[in-house]
């Protein structure tokens, strides 16, 4: 496929990801609200934030990272998108498949820490001592969320022989009983754990602590630098729920497909933190320690033998 | 030539005339005495000379003129010509030592000196058994007065026990002489030996009673509470030529007599000298009184040369040369050491640290210490070697194992001492004076220490081949020590670089790798010592002696320079890392596990040697005796190198503590050392070779226990260096598991790892001990906010720090990447994920190290502070370029190395299309990725700044802060502790066991020490009752109840 | 007493060496190995009617030398060690009770006859029992002798030590000799052996039997000097 | 035979005084009784034809070597008073 | 019967004389009673040397009117170890004279004769 024609599928994917990242946040929002009995904000409150954002006047700086932070976190973000494999349309060098090789997993894996870097600097540069603390926790509980996660994925890997999730997207086709949830369920099951850890609601929200702690690098920032970190939040969120629906839920074969699976995906750990407390840092980290980590290694001596 | 019979008539002569010469003054008889000392050193070495060059045989010298053995006759022969010049050498020395006492004393005193010279002679010398017992009643008459020459309580009782002690063993050997007479008819040892009498009923217990004296002469463990107290409270010089000339003496007495026994003997005084040598090196570690010290390492080493002389049947020709090279090593070490200790004048080892007040001291007693241990390029090395070899090669592996259990026990306590003295605290002690005539010895003993050192490698021929032009360039530098640094640095890089000019074109591919990370990687870290003022003291003979000892490795083509490499790397990092301020129980730690991890090496090496007649390189490639076992063991001994979990506990603080420049040396360089043995050996073991899988296998789950467990504890450091320390251990962890694969991506993976270890831990380190320079603390919660004062370090650890977690587009990701492929083709999906695991908190861990010193709030009193000096900048900039590079064209360096390793690992292999690399499981390209990533960074950057562009640039204090109440000051930093939730998850990995298990092992031998030790009770009538126990006790076991 | 009781069974362990020393303690009946030599031809081939003698002093002269040797070794270390602290009490002498009047008269006569005996047994050596030092211990006792009768007496150390020297530097150049004149370091054969069973026979073996009475006496009693001159411990 | 008879008790009395020397608390009596086990020592060396010993043992190690004692003795009972 | 010959009883007086010497210097605590049993044990060691040289019914070694001198060999006792045993002589004379002086020497420090007590080096 031409390089260029390429480059504007990308565009109009990425385009089609943040305003539905953004969408989906609301909505999200919304029905938390609901179901606490408040009325939240409307569906459109995300682009007026947006708009909000990107036009404010007065900016300020705290330095040379305090500007790399954003930069950082949307690279991470918009990266993120490029290397992932969005609609399986079963040619390799598909429209949807952006820059992704084959969207390998090692890499998809490892570039998700590029946006953290950038936040956790970027919010680090502020100076405000309780953004380290934010942080510190973050970083923690995602690397305790990797360890089921690792697990599942090294599964599949074996189950499949290939680090490639268009691979293992394509061998999901054909039947519902091809995807990942039946095929390997401990995997699965492991996945869907650890997605809760991922995508970062109650209960392992503590990093975010609306409640608790109203700083971090959301109110470190404000301007271009909020709008940057809002946008990227969205597309990370999208793409986390799109990998998760690749390696688990048989991917994706349009636009409509994926906006479904990850809405539910994403619906999952919202449903599940309107139901449990929030938990302490050293708390959800034993917690992947236990059931995840335990169907992470059944997924592996399953498919290793 | 002068007949060796006046070595007796002339001393004695001298020694009778004293009475008459006296009268002249006290300097004329002194000058007397030493000249006849000269000459009867002449009269040695004119035999040796002559022995030497081969053209004299040996010759019989009969008294009044009768064949033996009608009456006695001495024995001039090569080893006689040997032993009696190392006798008058040490004889002449000492006396120019003693000069100042033998002043102030009686002229008796120089009689008496002379006599016991004169008798150990004899004792050499002597074919008559009887004779023997005389001149060695005459030694010990005269070390026991000479004893006195520093009269006081403590002397006064070890005289005395002495002189018992002595007595008693000479009455056994006086019964055992009449016996042998009585059943033979002849005091000749010669004909002692012909009779055979052991076959003669009875003659057994003479054979027994004889030896058992000779050998209790030798002072064996336990019975030998009478000779330490002599050598503790005698006056040094005294002590030197007791350790010195009549140890040695004694010694030789054993090997002419013990063929009166026979071979079943044999057995019986190796395992007399192995309880020796165990146990009084195990005594030693308690020991706090540096004579004492001494005097147990003295008997530590007699113990050794007794179990040579057990097996000289089986070292066959090589008995001379091993024996020949532990003695003489001895012989210069312990006399050097003892005078020192008379210079110095510190009773307790502690207050050897005065000796730093006089730098060049350090120096000497470092020559003295490393030839016991047994260095290159000293002659125990060589002998250590051999012997090692004879040993595995006649499959005496549990003899292997004692002979270095107890050379490192040796090596601790001297280790110790050593520590003491460059590290000690020696404000409070005066400083020593030093005397001419007292120097001039030492310095003789520490030159002929390396002369001969020298020598006594070219006498082997797979020695003959060592290079020791790089040791010669650390001698010039130890010479032009008192130059300012930017000569020194200057001429120091200039070497190194001069000898890679003259190395690379002859090396193979992975060794150039390894050269270029060594030498020029070395060269790169030396242009920071540019920053240093000063003279910076003793920094670059050591530093020098490190790389000689790497290049030593690299250019290696037989497993003896290989570990000469090996030893001298070793040695010189030792000395590299001990200059830190807080680095002596490191540097301990450091060289203990270094010298035990050597002594497996050796053993190891020793196995391989089995079976072929060559040292060559390649006889690693095809181990025939226990090659499972060999190869475990050589492994080992790398690992110790790589700092593997077990064997990693010296490493944080050895490279913590190091100086600024001194860090990067020795984690981004030195730990590459081990990993280049690693490839060899695993070189060696080959690809296929299913019979090592096992090996592999457990060489895999250390490798990534390593690397989860190195991350944690990371994670839990305060101290910045540590931390990277740490890491290093973690990173280290992946390379071993890498190659522990066996297969083509394991190894390029860990290729990858050790060019990008080197890269980003050499600006990590670097730049850290360039910021710890400057802020001088390494606490990570005293520092914050240097990004205002340190942008160009801020940016070098930034990049470095994403390379090192892996990110993608640096370096980093390249290995994970390969590393992951490796892992699940191997099916080691395990450690896969124990390694993934570990990569997330390596991200923590740098995280924080970035954000608690360069981020947040800025410290009041670093207001002022500057940027990282220039001269560290270059190298780190150098590198950091080197780093792009690598990250952004990776397969300039992957193909190449590809290339390399498809040599043993053709299977596998990467396909490259363009810049794309092709597994089995995926590819990637690091140029597109670098270019998309890149591209987009840009382009948001660009954005960001031009719609910020007016933005208001924000005060320190300009936030809000709902303020906690501190309790400690370190807590007033958020990022003290900053892991204590995940410290409360996962707080059971971080117990540590492996230190706690050293510490165990440690006070183990510690108290087995302080227990045993309490035979000592200083009675000299238990001493008495010791040695009867240990005629009885031996006499049950060898001759049977 | 367990201690004791351990020392005693030590002890058995000891004689049952001993005891297994002897084969089955038969007695011998011939002369073996060198000493069956030694009766066979010293007396032709040194001339020496005394056989201990002529072994003493050629065969194994090399011993004896060494014998010398530590006796000499023995005043040395005396010497050395008593003297240490000497100096400066030379202030307050010792005081000696006077000795009786019979030892005194006794002495008198008794010690030049004491003297000559010690010579005749040294001078003799050869052909008689006894021999240097034997005759030196005569002659030490003659000093004692003189010691008990004569307590404040002081003997020159300077001469007992010139005397030693002598005698000492005797024996060595007589040993040199042997290495010019005849075949061996202290061969006797540097003169002629004489008549078999006179005084002056046996090659050097007087000469040498004189330096080493000599050397003898004289240390023995530098050692008895030197104990006697010590000052009491206070 | 008579000289086995003399020297059984010779023997047997040399024990006895070795005994005594040994056992005795007092001083001056284990250094006599050393000299009288030397001197019977010598009159044994007599029996066993060495003349020569016989003389050096009485000279020496029953004469010289008790002399040697009690001087020594003296000098330390002297500063016990 | 046959046993109890000269030389053995001169091996037996030697050997028990030296076993005595051995328990004197193990149990006594006085150092002078230490030396003492030195000296016994030397002596024992005299004993023996001559016991060694001694054959049945023959005379010493000095070549005189009584003595053959062609039928020297089978008239005489060995030699050599009275030769030796002049020299063992001497050689304990020397370190009596030593120990005694040694002996002394420490007396002055501590005053007392107490082996135990003088335990100033250990371990």
């Amino acid at each position: 496929m031409n390089i260029y024609v390429k480059l504007a599928y990308t565009l109009l994917g990425l385009l089609i990801v943040i305003n539905w990242g953004m969408l989906m946040g609301a909505t999200m929002r919304k029905i938390g609200a609901r179901m606490a009995g408040r009325h939240g904000i409307p569906f459109h409150q995300p682009w007026i934030n947006l708009l909000k954002n990107f036009s404010t006047r007065t900016t300020i700086t705290h330095g040379i990272m305090y500007y790399l932070g954003p930069v950082f976190r949307l690279s991470g973000g918009v990266g993120l998108f490029l290397f992932m494999p969005m609609v399986f349309t079963g040619a390799v060098d598909g429209p949807w498949t952006n820059f992704s090789f084959e969207g390998d997993l090692v890499l998809i894996l490892y570039f998700q820490v590029f946006g953290m870097l950038g936040m956790a600097l970027g919010a680090g540069e502020g100076g405000h001592p309780y953004s380290a603390m934010g942080i510190a926790r973050g970083l923690a509980q995602h690397a305790a969320v990797e360890l089921p996660l690792t697990l599942a994925i090294v599964s599949i890997a074996i189950q499949y022989d290939t680090l490639s999730i268009y691979k293992i997207v394509e061998a999901q086709q054909g039947s519902i009983l091809n995807w990942v949830l039946f095929t390997n369920p401990f995997a699965a099951a492991a996945i869907i754990l650890a997605m809760l850890g991922a995508l970062g609601h109650s209960p392992f929200n503590l990093v975010k602590a609306p409640n608790e702690i109203l700083i971090g690098p959301a109110t470190e920032y404000e301007g271009t630098y909020l709008g940057f970190m809002m946008t990227a939040g969205a597309v990370i969120h999208v793409m986390e729920a799109v990998l998760f629906m690749n390696l688990v839920f048989g991917g994706a074969n349009s636009w409509l497909e994926l906006i479904v699976k990850s809405f539910l995906i994403y619906f999952w750990s919202v449903f599940v933190g309107m139901v449990f407390p929030r938990f302490k840092i050293e708390q959800s980290i034993t917690w992947f320690f236990k059931v995840p980590f335990v169907l992470g290694v059944l997924a592996i001596l399953m498919y290793s033998f | 030539m002068v007949d060796p019979i006046h070595i007796i008539s002339s001393a004695l002569g001298v020694a009778f005339a004293i009475g008459i010469v006296g009268k002249l003054g006290k300097n004329v008889t002194i000058a007397v005495m030493l000249s006849t000392l000269a000459f009867m050193a002449f009269i040695s070495l004119q035999w040796f000379m002559a022995f030497f060059s081969g053209e004299q045989e040996t010759t019989q010298i009969f008294t009044a003129g009768f064949k033996p053995p009608i009456s006695i006759n001495l024995q001039m022969g090569f080893n006689e010509a040997l032993f009696t010049l190392l006798v008058n050498v040490v004889g002449l020395l000492g006396g120019i030592y003693l000069i100042d006492i033998f002043k102030k004393q009686s002229k008796n005193v120089l009689t008496v000196f002379l006599v016991l010279i004169m008798g150990l002679n004899v004792i050499i010398m002597t074919r008559d058994i009887f004779n023997l017992f005389v001149f060695m009643e005459i030694v010990s008459i005269s070390i026991a007065g000479l004893v006195f020459m520093d009269e006081n309580l403590k002397s006064s009782q070890a005289g005395l026990k002495y002189l018992i002690a002595t007595s008693v063993i000479a009455g056994m050997l006086l019964i055992g002489i009449i016996f042998a007479y009585y059943f033979t008819g002849t005091l000749n040892i010669d004909d002692l030996i012909a009779t055979n009498l052991t076959t003669i009923k009875g003659g057994g217990i003479v054979v027994f009673l004889i030896l058992i004296s000779i050998i209790l002469e030798l002072k064996p463990f336990p019975a030998n509470g009478w000779a330490l107290d002599v050598y503790e409270s005698s006056t040094p010089g005294l002590g030197a030529i007791i350790s010195a000339a009549a140890a040695t003496a004694s010694f030789f007495v054993l090997s002419k007599v013990m063929d009166i026994a026979g071979q079943e003997w044999y057995y019986y005084i190796s395992l007399i000298g192995a309880i020796t040598f165990i146990g009084s090196n195990l005594l030693g570690l308690k020991q706090d009184n540096a004579k004492r010290l001494l005097g147990y390492s003295s008997i530590g080493q007699l113990g050794l040369l007794m179990i040579i002389l057990g097996f000289r049947d089986i070292l066959g020709d090589q008995t001379p040369y091993v024996i020949f090279g532990i003695l003489v090593s001895h012989y210069f070490a312990k006399a050097g050491l003892f005078w020192l200790s008379g210079i110095v004048k510190a009773q307790k080892l502690t207050d050897w640290a005065v000796i730093r007040k006089k730098p060049f001291f350090l120096f000497l007693m470092g020559t003295f210490l490393f030839a016991l241990i047994g260095f290159p390029p000293f002659p125990s090395f060589f002998a250590k070697w051999t012997l090692v070899m004879e040993l595995v090669g006649s499959g005496n592996v549990t003899w292997v194992i004692i002979v270095l259990f107890g050379s490192m026990l040796e090596a601790v306590y001297l280790f110790r001492w050593f520590g003491y003295a460059i590290k000690g605290e020696n404000e409070h002690l005066e400083v020593f004076k030093i005397d001419l005539h007292k120097m001039i010895p030492v310095w003789i003993v520490a030159l002929a220490l390396y002369a001969v050192g020298y020598f006594t490698a070219q006498m082997t021929e797979v020695g003959a081949t060592i290079n020791f032009i790089p040791l010669a360039f650390v001698g010039v530098l130890l010479a032009i020590d008192f130059l300012p640094v930017f000569v020194k640095n200057t001429i120091a890089i200039a070497g190194m670089l001069l000898h890679f000019y003259f190395v690379y074109p002859d090396l193979d591919d992975i060794r150039l790798l390894f050269e270029v990370i060594f030498i020029i990687g070395g060269a790169l870290a030396l242009i920071a010592g540019y920053a240093y003022k000063g003279k910076r003291s003793g920094f670059y003979p050591v530093a020098i002696l490190m790389y000689a000892g790497l290049t030593g490795i690299i250019e290696a083509s037989t497993t003896l320079e290989f570990f000469y490499g090996w030893e001298l790397m070793t040695a010189g990092s030792y000395f590299l890392i001990i200059r830190g301020k807080r680095s002596m129980p490191h540097g301990l730690s450091y060289i203990l596990f270094s010298i035990g991890g050597a002594y497996a090496l050796l053993a190891g090496l020793g196995m391989a040697h089995v079976g072929h007649t060559t040292f060559g390189m390649d006889i690693l490639n095809n181990i025939q005796y226990l090659p499972v076992w060999a190869y475990a063991l050589i492994i080992i001994g790398f690992l110790t190198k790589t700092a593997a979990l077990g064997l990693h506990i010296w490493l944080p603080g050895a490279h913590g503590e190091a100086e600024s420049d001194v860090s990067p040396m020795v984690s981004a360089i030195l730990l590459k050392a081990g990993v280049f043995g690693l490839v060899l050996v695993l070189i060696g073991m080959g690809a296929e070779n299913n019979q090592y899988e096992m090996l592999t296998y457990a060489l895999g789950w250390l490798g990534a226990l390593t690397v989860i467990l190195g991350s944690i504890m990371a994670l839990f450091q305060e101290d910045a260096k540590r931390l990277l320390a740490y890491s290093s251990i973690s990173q280290l962890g992946y390379i071993v598991l890498g190659l522990a694969v066996m297969s083509h991506l394991g190894w390029l993976g860990a290729f990858t790892y050790v060019i990008n270890h080197f890269l980003y831990k050499f600006i990590l380190f670097m730049t850290l001990g360039a910021v710890v320079l400057r802020v001088g603390t390494h606490n990570m919660y005293q520092m914050g906010g240097l990004i205002k004062r340190m942008p160009i370090a801020f940016i070098a650890v930034l990049i470095s720090i994403i390379a090192l977690a892996g990110i993608p587009p640096l370096s980093g990701f390249a290995g994970k990447w390969l590393f992951y492929n490796a892992l699940i083709a191997k099916g080691w999906y395990f450690q896969g994920v124990i390694t993934f695991i570990s990569s997330g908190i390596a991200f923590l861990y740098l995280w924080r190290l970035i954000h608690t010193v360069f981020l947040g709030q800025l410290k009041d009193n670093h207001r002022n502070v500057k940027d990282i000096s220039i001269w560290f900048s270059i190298p780190i900039f150098v590198l950091l370029i080197g780093l792009l590079t690598f990250s952004f064209k990776p397969e300039w360096v992957l193909q190449p190395l590809g290339n390399m390793i498809a040599e043993f690992f053709p299977t596998g292999q990467l396909t490259w299309n363009g810049g794309t690399a092709i597994s089995q499981y995926g590819y990637w390209s690091g140029s597109v990725l670098g270019i998309t990533i890149g591209s987009i960074f840009m382009l948001i950057l660009i954005w960001l700044l031009v719609s910020t562009r007016k933005a208001h640039k924000v005060k320190q204090f300009d936030i809000t802060y709902s303020g906690e109440r501190p309790e400690r000051p370190e807590t007033t930093h958020v990022a003290y502790n900053v892991f204590e939730g995940v410290y409360k998850a996962i707080w059971i990995a971080t117990i540590p066991l492996v230190e706690t298990f050293w510490t165990r092992v440690t006070n183990l031998l510690h108290d087995t020490a302080g227990f045993t030790r309490r035979l000592y009770s200083g009675d000299g009538q238990s001493y008495m009752l010791h040695i009867v126990v240990f005629i009885v006790i031996t006499y049950l076991v060898i001759i049977g109840g | 007493m367990i201690k004791k009781v351990f020392i005693f069974v030590l002890l058995l362990g000891v004689g049952s060496i001993f005891l297994s020393l002897s084969d089955n303690f038969k007695e011998q009946k011939e002369l073996k190995g060198i000493g069956r030599y030694y009766a066979e031809n010293a007396a032709d081939e040194l001339g020496a009617a005394n056989l201990v003698t002529a072994v003493v002093v050629t065969y194994r002269g090399l011993d004896t030398l060494g014998e010398v040797s530590i006796l000499f070794l023995t005043s040395a270390i005396l010497g050395f060690i008593l003297s240490l602290k000497k100096t400066g009490s030379e202030d307050d002498k010792q005081v000696f009770l006077p000795a009786s009047e019979i030892l005194v008269t006794a002495s008198k006569v008794m010690i030049p006859i004491i003297f000559i005996f010690g010579a005749y047994v040294f001078i003799n050596g050869h052909l008689t029992p006894g021999g240097g030092f034997q005759g030196g211990a005569i002659i030490a006792s003659a000093i004692v002798l003189s010691i008990l009768a004569k307590p404040e007496s002081k003997i020159s150390h300077s001469f007992i030590s010139t005397i030693e020297s002598i005698a000492g530097i005797g024996f060595i150049g007589a040993g040199i000799l042997g290495i010019v004149l005849a075949s061996g370091f202290l061969d006797n054969r540097i003169m002629e052996l004489g008549t078999f069973g006179t005084l002056i026979s046996a090659g050097a073996i007087p000469i040498i039997y004189i330096f080493v009475g000599m050397k003898v006496g004289a240390e023995l009693t530098s050692i008895l000097v030197n104990l006697k001159e010590t000052k009491n411990i206070e | 035979m008579i000289y086995i008879i003399l020297s059984v008790f010779l023997g047997l009395f040399i024990m006895v005084m070795a005994i005594v020397a040994v056992q005795t608390d007092n001083l001056k009596v284990a250094i006599i009784a050393t000299g009288i086990v030397s001197l019977f020592a010598s009159i044994m060396f007599l029996i066993y034809a060495a003349p020569d010993v016989a003389m050096t043992e009485a000279a020496i190690g029953s004469g010289l070597s008790t002399i040697i004692f009690f001087y020594v003795l003296n000098k330390i009972r002297k500063s016990n008073d | 019967m046959q046993y109890l010959t000269l030389q053995n009883i001169g091996f037996a007086t030697g050997f028990i004389l030296i076993l005595i010497g051995i328990w004197g210097f193990l149990t006594q605590k006085n150092i002078i009673k230490i030396i003492i049993s030195f000296a016994l044990f030397d002596t024992g060691t005299h004993l023996l040397l001559v016991a060694v040289a001694y054959i049945k019914d023959r005379t010493a070694p000095i070549i005189d009117s009584s003595v053959n001198s062609a039928n020297a060999v089978n008239e005489i006792v060995d030699p050599v170890p009275h030769a030796l045993a002049l020299t063992a002589i001497v050689i304990g004379l020397g370190i009596t004279a030593l120990m005694l002086t040694f002996t002394l020497k420490l007396f002055k420090h501590k005053k007392s004769l107490d082996i135990t007590k003088y335990k100033d080096l250990k371990w």
